[in-house]
């Protein structure tokens, strides 16, 4: 098995190279590298799963000519549970991007874009099997590297050059918390292998509750965690839409297995931990999903979903690590099987959906969602799967995102009645009510505008359905929605040992903590069959009733207007207005109305305008602090070659008479 | 051997001088450059024996920097024979001021260049301190010529400040050899020989506030021309101005002779038990020289002023590597190794942009990934080498310099340098993106863009693509691994510096 | 016996659902002293619809047709887990309150993503405005059940001993609502019902939130969403909507009325009987107020959940 | 003896005041002659040992460099640019005078600072090195004309030399003669850069080559 997934690694990376070197001369860099990476990542599923279904762990070791490195790579349990994500997500959004890059065969060089796309997959793989911190730092940056030049394929654009350049620093700073992390717990461990963190078992709070902080920041900014998310509403729109899947979909949960994984070194944990992530998942959950509300963009709106839903992962693992500390462990199962569910959960819808988006945009050239609308006619395979994306990331039965979710409600109310749970659980009960309402309100909106209704534009008329290699990835992402759900009462026994390393107790204790939720899933499955049985019946009831009666076609009532157009439709801002208008304190929409003056008005406009209020109101004033500070120090080099010479004797002469 | 790797460079030097211009001086240039690596090949075979009765010897720093001029010189040399065909020797015009300038004539420049590398290798293997010094203000003299080859107004102005400057720093520098030689006078009568091993053996009896005085005056003497912050005024004008092969050599190879003899100095201070102060004065300078190379880095708009601040910084990095001492050291020579490496390479990758754009100004240069792909590889190779990003060498040496500094719980120490790295990062990322990246502009009206430079794919000049592009493969190689042989070098030195 | 009674709710529920708003009118009717429409109406509107063929816009797709059907078997599926009073639903399980609520969730989505097919303003005015009520509307409801639950829940609940299983089906839930936890904490209790009622409210489009018989489409809500919807569709709707009414108005009444013999079939039918006068109190409040401005039914939605919170608190450190 | 020293570093204070003093550029030239004259003089008397043939060899040949050739290749130079006075001084004549005293009195204290481990001639030594050498640097800021600069870095550098000669003896004689020649040739190639600057500028003021900033 091992050798399968290394096998798999270096036919990914090896295609990847391939590609580079086609790169300038022929088309054949857009077929070699997707395939390889397809089949790479096919093969490196197969090992994930055998760990996973047999428990067996793999693990490698060799010696690193490197201080404090060492190559020791190891797949347990949860390393392999996020493995399947990034392979599956990887290899479909491949075959998706190489008919989706065609048209730049002639114009870029693809093989450059594809060697960065296998780095990225590898570079991903590598870092939730590294057991080093040196190897897991290189890796770790390589992956945010290969991404930011993914993200700037199309880097004549000021736009998303502007976006490389965030994306770039974000996560470079976010790195650099890690960088102090991995030092500090090498400085107290005397070494940077995993294995001898785990051994320690940082328990004593001057370091566990620092260490634990700086994972929250340092990983947090990978995820996605609000407020240090403002890199994911740039770089997803700016990337092409397969790479927008593969980051929203699986490379910010590199950084969720970050803080897992970090999770394992420290322990036990303290309750305040839990309450810093319940916090900080109800913020990003809650703003994210508004602030997806209120976009107009509609790739930049899934990346506002992307925070939203890391937020409720973070409320399950916060839900665990409360029940870790205060000895409630079927919490903590429920938590952490809830938060890393939601990670394979999301993983697929979110792919499902910035796919959807990218065919869309392939299809009709833009994002704006106002501009779109009546696509289901003309593209009804990407309007079905992206339909039942939406249904899925809404958390609603009888698809995957509901399971996930389910936990972590389970979780909460079990405990609402214990004092010392209460209040975060309370918390989670009413955030997650309010995020999943508003999550439909936000994907009924899109649906509506962008794929129901009446075309607005040209562009939406005459749109057309991509063709296979772009609706099958589709597809097998929206089957693997139903699956998840489907299975979800088997997939709960294979949680066990994931759970079990994180909540620090045994797989058998885990499954029998597990069991209140068992026998809830079967039901929930058996209420999805009814559900879908119900609905088919009463299609049936309803062709049956109409056979042989009267069916008409008319237009929509228009309440007696005489030329209704389609620009009457409601769009995406007037449908989302009330609810902008509730929460118009954390918003902060800007609106420029130039209203309609006297009996014929010949121009009448009303623009809104969301940007992000954490950007606006924290980094650019530091930044620009930061700027004004540099600014101030310029005098220093001026020109005159007297001057510098006097900073030479005034340096003499102040450490003369310090030093003497 | 020694005398070899001396004065093969400096004879050719001089016969340089004599023969006329063309394709002679650079082949000559070439063989020297190979001669003195292949001389520098078999030091690390055999350790040569110390002649002058100890006057010149090579211990391991003088071996690690040696190394590293002998390398960089050979990269140079092989971009040199290019870019030397490349110039036209009649009078052209300046890109900044219009105005008209002719070259220096090439026998002087190939003639400087290896008198350079004659004085540098001197530098590496002095170990008696007035010698040092000598040869280190040598060294300023011989490559003030190089800064003025083109022979325009603003290389001018920068040789001045750099003769001035750097004369006037060397200069307390000497007092400073004096007050060691009072300090090593004990009693009036015998005087313990300026020699670093005799100096060392007993240290204990040097007198205290000699010495200290000595490493004071040395400190910023040698300083200056090491380029620490405040005193580093000479270096972004003299390495933006002088050719980029020149600014290469400069900052990859002269400030770390001048770091050497920075080293000897605190070497012979650290053994009469005066590490603390002279370990706290460097760690000032380190950050102070960060401060002020990120303040000029962000929104620079002539990127080898850009380059040169960052070399600032790396300084300050290195002596705030040795001044953490401990584990530090072994990162500051590592680091310095790195440096080099990543710093040569980004300048020759700037020759090659200036030769093609015409232009320094990091405002108008755009779309060099599409322009020059090579160059553009290495330009954003080279950033990312040098800011310190895996998979590259200089982030493994900032990762030890790190550790070094919260081993000992310096946490102040240990935030602002991160934080200062952080943002010379954020600035050059814009910086340097903004350049590679986008639609090319900024280019010089056609038919400006000068013979071997055709701006269509792969038809630029192999001489000047692949000696940064076996620079840039070696850092790389750095980052993922680093040999035996250079490990027990690295920690050799370390030790002789006091640190592991 | 019992898994006879068990079928209990269910079928009542299918069966006297369309009697509910007849209730509703006749008591309107009465209270604004006319004799109004026959109690009956509903029954008679659902056949003729059923028989009736339909109209579809041009513009809708099959989403549009989906949309009714969805909401239908939603409400239906949901019917099986809903206890009536003391008898518990069909197939309770642990957590099935949740799985409830987001049904409703679903049945809105597919309501809403209806409306939106046909690409009229109004109907996605109609669907805009029911988005957004639902955004306080299902936390109070959340939250009101969890207080429920706590009072109801048995004493080991509160001491800091790990219980075996602290979170029970919304039946059990309900079957533990005798007298003495009304005697105990009956205020708790009436602050979960308030906030309920007001959401059973919302939910169903009921003034003060919504006038189902009004005519003008810009102060609609649900009305305004099922507009383009003819023939059997509107059936199912209508349906739908008269069995979300039953839904939320059992709830209330087994919340509300705590008989609790060991004989199920008192329990269920005294739960029926409250229902029923559930509906006159609906009624009475809707011939009492008018409806109010859109922007205030927010600061209502509010206002119930605080109530809701409120419960809750007083549950945890009463 | 000793009164023949202190009579010399009275001399060559004077001389050090005079060169701020003075505005003819030429005029400073001659002082900074006559100050090398007086440095090579300095070893043969304040020397502890005996007059050997190395001190004598390194005086005459510090009176010949810096008594005879820096003077003349610097007013070479001044003769081809042509320049006759330093045109306001950022520091005022009668300000460098105080200056002067006071860097004077710094030397004063420092030389207190660093007690001389061994027996001296004349304790008046060391204070005249460190101010010779302040005074060097003093001029190299305060003026203006690129030649002056060069002198000051001479002045400077005399300070240092007359330090070396008197308490550093026992340097070997290699190293002595590298530091004349290293002091040598940078005057030589600072002269050059004068005249190269002169050319392209037409004028030699140091202050104005401020192009290069930032």
């Amino acid at each position: 098995m091992g050798i399968l997934f290394w096998g798999s690694l270096a036919m990914i990376l090896g295609s990847g190279m391939a590609s580079l070197v086609l790169g300038r001369f022929s088309p054949w860099a857009n077929r070699v590298g997707p395939f390889g990476v397809f089949l790479g990542c096919l093969m490196g599923l197969a090992p994930a799963m055998d760990v996973i279904v047999t428990g067996t762990v793999m693990s490698w070791s060799a010696a690193w000519r490197m201080p404090y490195g060492a190559l020791s790579c190891r797949i347990d349990a949860l390393s392999a549970f996020f493995l399947i994500p990034i392979f599956l997500v990887s290899g479909v959004s491949a075959l998706y991007g190489s008919r989706y890059l065609k048209i730049h065969e002639t114009t870029k060089n693809l093989g450059a874009s594809w060697f960065f796309y296998s780095a990225l997959v590898v570079s991903m793989a590598l870092v939730v099997v590294a057991r080093n911190g040196v190897l897991f730092l290189v890796v770790w940056e390589i992956m945010s590297l290969a991404s930011f030049f993914l993200v700037t394929f199309e880097h004549e654009k000021e736009s998303v050059r502007q976006a490389g350049w965030i994306y770039l620093t974000a996560t470079h700073l976010g790195a650099v918390f890690l960088m102090v992390m991995f030092v500090w717990l090498a400085r107290e461990a005397g070494s940077m292998d995993f294995d001898r963190f785990e051994a320690m078992r940082f328990h004593s709070a001057a370091i566990a509750g620092p260490v634990f902080i700086l994972a929250v920041i340092g990983f947090g900014t990978k995820a996605g965690f609000i407020p240090f998310h403002v890199w994911l509403p740039e770089a997803h729109p700016a990337a092409p839409s397969h790479v927008s899947a593969l980051m929203s979909g699986v490379m910010i949960k590199t950084g969720i297995y970050g803080l897992v994984r970090t999770l394992t070194f420290l322990s036990p944990p303290q309750i305040w931990w839990g309450w810093l992530l319940v916090g900080v998942g109800l913020t990003s959950g809650v703003i994210g999903v508004l602030f997806a509300l209120a976009q107009h963009d509609l790739k930049r709106l899934l990346a506002y979903h992307s925070v939203e839903n890391i937020g409720i992962i973070a409320l399950g693992l916060g839900l665990g690590l409360i029940g870790t500390a205060t000895h409630q462990p079927v919490l903590a199962c429920l938590g952490f099987g809830g938060g890393l569910l939601h990670v394979l959960n999301h993983a697929l819808f979110k792919g499902l959906l910035f796919l959807g988006a990218g065919s869309v945009l392939h299809a009709t050239g833009t994002r704006e969602m106002d501009r779109l609308g009546g696509l289901i006619k003309r593209m009804p395979w990407t309007s079905a799967t992206f339909a039942a994306g939406s249904v899925a990331i809404c958390g609603l039965p009888p698809l995957n995102g509901f399971i996930s979710e389910f936990f972590i409600y389970v979780g909460a109310y079990h405990v609402l009645g214990r004092p010392d749970a209460s209040i975060p659980s309370a918390g989670v009960i009413v955030g997650m009510a309010m995020i999943g309402t508003l999550a439909v309100a936000c994907f009924t909106k899109v649906l509506g505008v962008v794929f129901l209704g009446e075309p607005r534009t040209e562009a939406a008329a005459t749109a057309h359905e991509s063709d296979w290699a772009m609706r099958m990835p589709m597809v097998a992402l929206a089957l693997g929605c139903v699956a998840v759900a489907a299975a979800a009462p088997w997939i709960v026994g294979l949680m066990s040992p994931i759970v079990a390393g994180v909540a620090g107790i045994s797989a058998q204790a885990v499954t029998t903590h597990l069991q209140i939720i068992q026998e809830p899933l079967e039901s929930v499955t058996w209420i999805g069959l009814l559900l879908v049985f119900g609905i088919a019946i009463l299609a049936m009831l309803r062709k049956r009733l109409l056979a042989g009666r009267p069916i008409g076609r008319a237009g929509t009532w228009d309440c007696g207007y005489a030329a209704p157009s389609a620009r009457m439709q409601y769009t995406s801002s007037s449908y989302a207005k009330p609810l902008i208008h509730l929460f118009d304190g954390i918003l902060q929409t800007r609106t420029s109305y130039d209203a309609p003056v006297d009996l014929f008005p010949a121009h009448a406009a009303l623009h809104t305008h969301t940007e992000d209020v954490f950007r606006r109101r924290i980094y650019e004033p530091l930044f620009h602090a930061v700027d004004r500070f540099r600014g101030s120090l310029h005098w220093m080099q001026e020109g005159r070659v007297q001057v510098y010479i006097l900073y030479i004797a005034v340096t003499l002469v102040v450490l003369l008479i310090g030093g003497l | 051997m020694i005398f070899l790797l001396i004065g093969v460079p400096v004879l050719a030097g001089i016969v340089a001088f004599f023969i006329r211009p063309g394709w002679m001086p650079r082949l000559l240039l070439l063989a020297v450059a190979v001669t003195h690596a292949g001389l520098t090949v078999s030091v690390w075979m055999v350790q040569p024996a110390p002649v002058l009765d100890g006057w010149l010897l090579l211990d391991a720093p003088g071996q690690l920097f040696l190394s590293i001029t002998s390398l960089l010189f050979l990269m140079v040399s092989i971009y040199a024979v290019g870019y030397l065909a490349r110039e036209d020797w009649g009078s052209r015009q300046d890109f900044k001021e219009g105005l008209l300038f002719t070259n220096a004539r090439e026998s002087v420049f190939v003639c400087c260049l290896l008198l350079f590398l004659g004085t540098m290798t001197l530098v590496t293997v002095s170990q008696h301190f007035g010698l040092l010094w000598v040869a280190v203000e040598a060294t300023t003299l011989v490559s003030a010529p190089l800064i003025y080859f083109h022979r325009h107004v603003r290389s001018l102005e920068a040789t001045w400040k750099y003769i001035m400057i750097c004369s006037v720093g060397i200069a307390l520098a000497l007092l400073g050899n004096f007050f060691l030689a009072v300090a090593a006078t004990f009693n009036g009568q015998e005087h313990i020989p300026m020699l670093l091993e005799n100096l060392m053996d007993n240290a204990s009896a040097l007198h205290a506030p000699w010495l200290k005085s000595a490493f004071i005056f040395m400190l910023v003497g040698y300083g200056t021309k090491m380029g620490l912050a405040p005193l580093h005024t000479w270096l972004p004008d003299a390495h933006s101005e002088s050719p980029s092969l020149v600014s290469a050599l400069l900052s990859g190879a002269l400030l770390n002779c001048a770091f050497l003899a920075v080293l000897r100095i605190y070497q012979v201070c650290a053994a009469a038990g005066m590490d603390a102060y002279g370990r706290s004065l460097l760690v000032g300078f380190g950050l102070f020289s960060m401060l002020i190379a990120a303040t000029f880095i962000v929104r620079q708009i002539d990127f080898k002023r850009m380059l040169a601040y960052s070399s600032v910084e790396h300084m300050g990095i290195l002596s705030l590597g040795v001044g953490l001492g401990a584990g530090g050291v072994y990162g500051a020579m590592l680091h310095a190794v790195n440096h080099s490496l990543t710093k040569a390479m980004l300048f020759l990758a700037a020759g090659n942009i200036i030769a093609v754009y015409r232009s320094k100004s990091t405002r108008e240069i755009r779309g060099v990934f599409s322009v020059l792909p090579m160059t553009g590889v290495l330009w954003v190779g080279g950033f990312l080498a040098i800011t310190g990003s895996p998979p590259f060498g200089l982030f493994v040496s900032e990762l030890l310099i790190l550790k070094a500094a919260l081993d000992q719980g310096r946490w102040g120490v240990a935030i602002a340098y991160l934080a200062l790295l952080s943002v010379i990062f954020i600035g050059m990322a814009a910086i340097f993106c903004r350049m590679a990246q986008g639609h090319a502009s900024g280019l010089p009206a056609a038919g400006a863009t000068p013979r071997g430079f055709k701006t269509t794919l792969f038809n630029e000049p192999l001489l000047s693509v692949l000696p940064p592009l076996a620079l840039g493969v070696l850092t790389l190689v750095l980052g993922l691994y680093i040999p035996e042989g250079l490990h027990r070098i690295l920690e050799l030195a370390a030790a002789a510096v006091g640190g592991f | 016996m019992t898994d006879l009674s068990l079928l209990l709710g269910p079928i009542s529920a299918l069966v006297f659902a369309p009697l509910i708003p007849g209730i509703i009118n006749r008591t309107k009717a009465v209270a604004a002293g006319r004799t109004g429409q026959p109690l009956l109406q509903l029954y008679a509107d659902l056949l003729r619809l059923f028989r009736k063929g339909a109209v579809y816009s041009r513009t809708t797709s099959w989403v549009f047709t989906a949309g009714p059907a969805a909401g239908l078997s939603c409400i239906a599926v949901s019917l099986t887990m809903l206890p009536m009073g003391g008898v518990p639903g069909a197939m309770a399980f642990t957590g099935d309150l949740i799985v409830m609520v987001y049904l409703m969730g679903l049945s809105r989505f597919f309501t809403a993503a209806a409306a939106m097919d046909t690409g009229s303003a109004f109907e996605g005015m109609g669907a805009s405005r029911e988005v957004q009520f639902s955004v306080l509307a299902e936390p109070a409801l959340l939250v009101g059940l969890a207080a429920v639950a706590l009072a109801a829940g048995p004493a080991g609940l509160f001491d800091a001993a790990p219980v075996v299983n602290g979170f029970r089906s919304l039946s059990e839930i309900y079957s533990g609502l005798t007298l003495s936890v009304w005697a105990n904490d009956g205020a708790i209790l009436l602050l979960a019902a308030a906030a309920l009622f007001i959401v059973a409210l919302t939910e169903n489009c009921r003034i003060p939130v919504d006038d189902p018989t009004t005519h003008l489409e810009l102060t609609m809500i649900h009305e305004v969403m099922v507009l383009d919807h003819s023939g059997p569709d509107f059936g199912m709707i209508l349906y739908a909507a008269a069995l979300k009414l039953w839904f939320f108005l059992a709830l209330l009444s087994g919340l509300l009325i705590p008989v609790r013999s060991e004989n199920l079939w008192i329990n269920g039918i005294s739960t029926i009987i409250g229902i029923f006068f559930l509906a006159v109190g609906v009624g009475l409040v809707e011939s009492m107020m008018a409806r109010l401005r859109l922007l205030r039914i927010p600061q209502l939605l509010a206002g119930a959940l605080s109530l809701a919170a409120l419960a809750l608190v007083l549950v945890l450190w009463g | 003896m000793k009164i023949v020293i202190e009579a010399l570093i009275v001399l060559l204070i004077l001389t050090n005041l005079k060169l701020i003093a003075s505005s003819r550029l030429s005029a400073c030239i001659r002082v900074v002659a006559v100050q090398g004259v007086l440095l090579g003089l300095m070893p043969l008397i304040a020397g502890q040992e005996a007059l050997t043939l190395r001190i004598a060899a390194l005086s005459g040949l510090t009176m010949l460099l810096k008594g005879v050739v820096f003077p003349w290749l610097l007013l070479k130079t001044l003769r081809s640019a042509n320049v006759r006075r330093e045109i306001e001084p950022f520091v005022g004549y009668a300000a460098s005078l105080m200056i002067g005293a006071g860097l004077l009195f710094l030397a004063i204290w420092m030389s207190r600072q660093l007690p001389m481990p061994f027996a001296v001639t004349s304790p008046l030594i060391m204070p005249l090195a460190f101010f010779t050498m302040m005074i060097g640097l003093f001029a190299v800021v305060s003026r203006r004309k690129a030649i002056t600069q060069v002198l000051g870095y001479l002045v400077m550098e005399n300070g240092i030399y007359a330090f070396g000669l008197v308490f550093a003896q026992h340097e070997p004689l290699l190293v002595e003669l590298g530091i004349l020649l290293d002091a040598f040739m940078a005057v030589f190639v600072m002269g050059i850069t004068i005249f190269h600057i002169n050319r392209e500028f037409d004028h030699i003021d140091a202050d104005r080559l401020s192009a290069l900033k930032g």
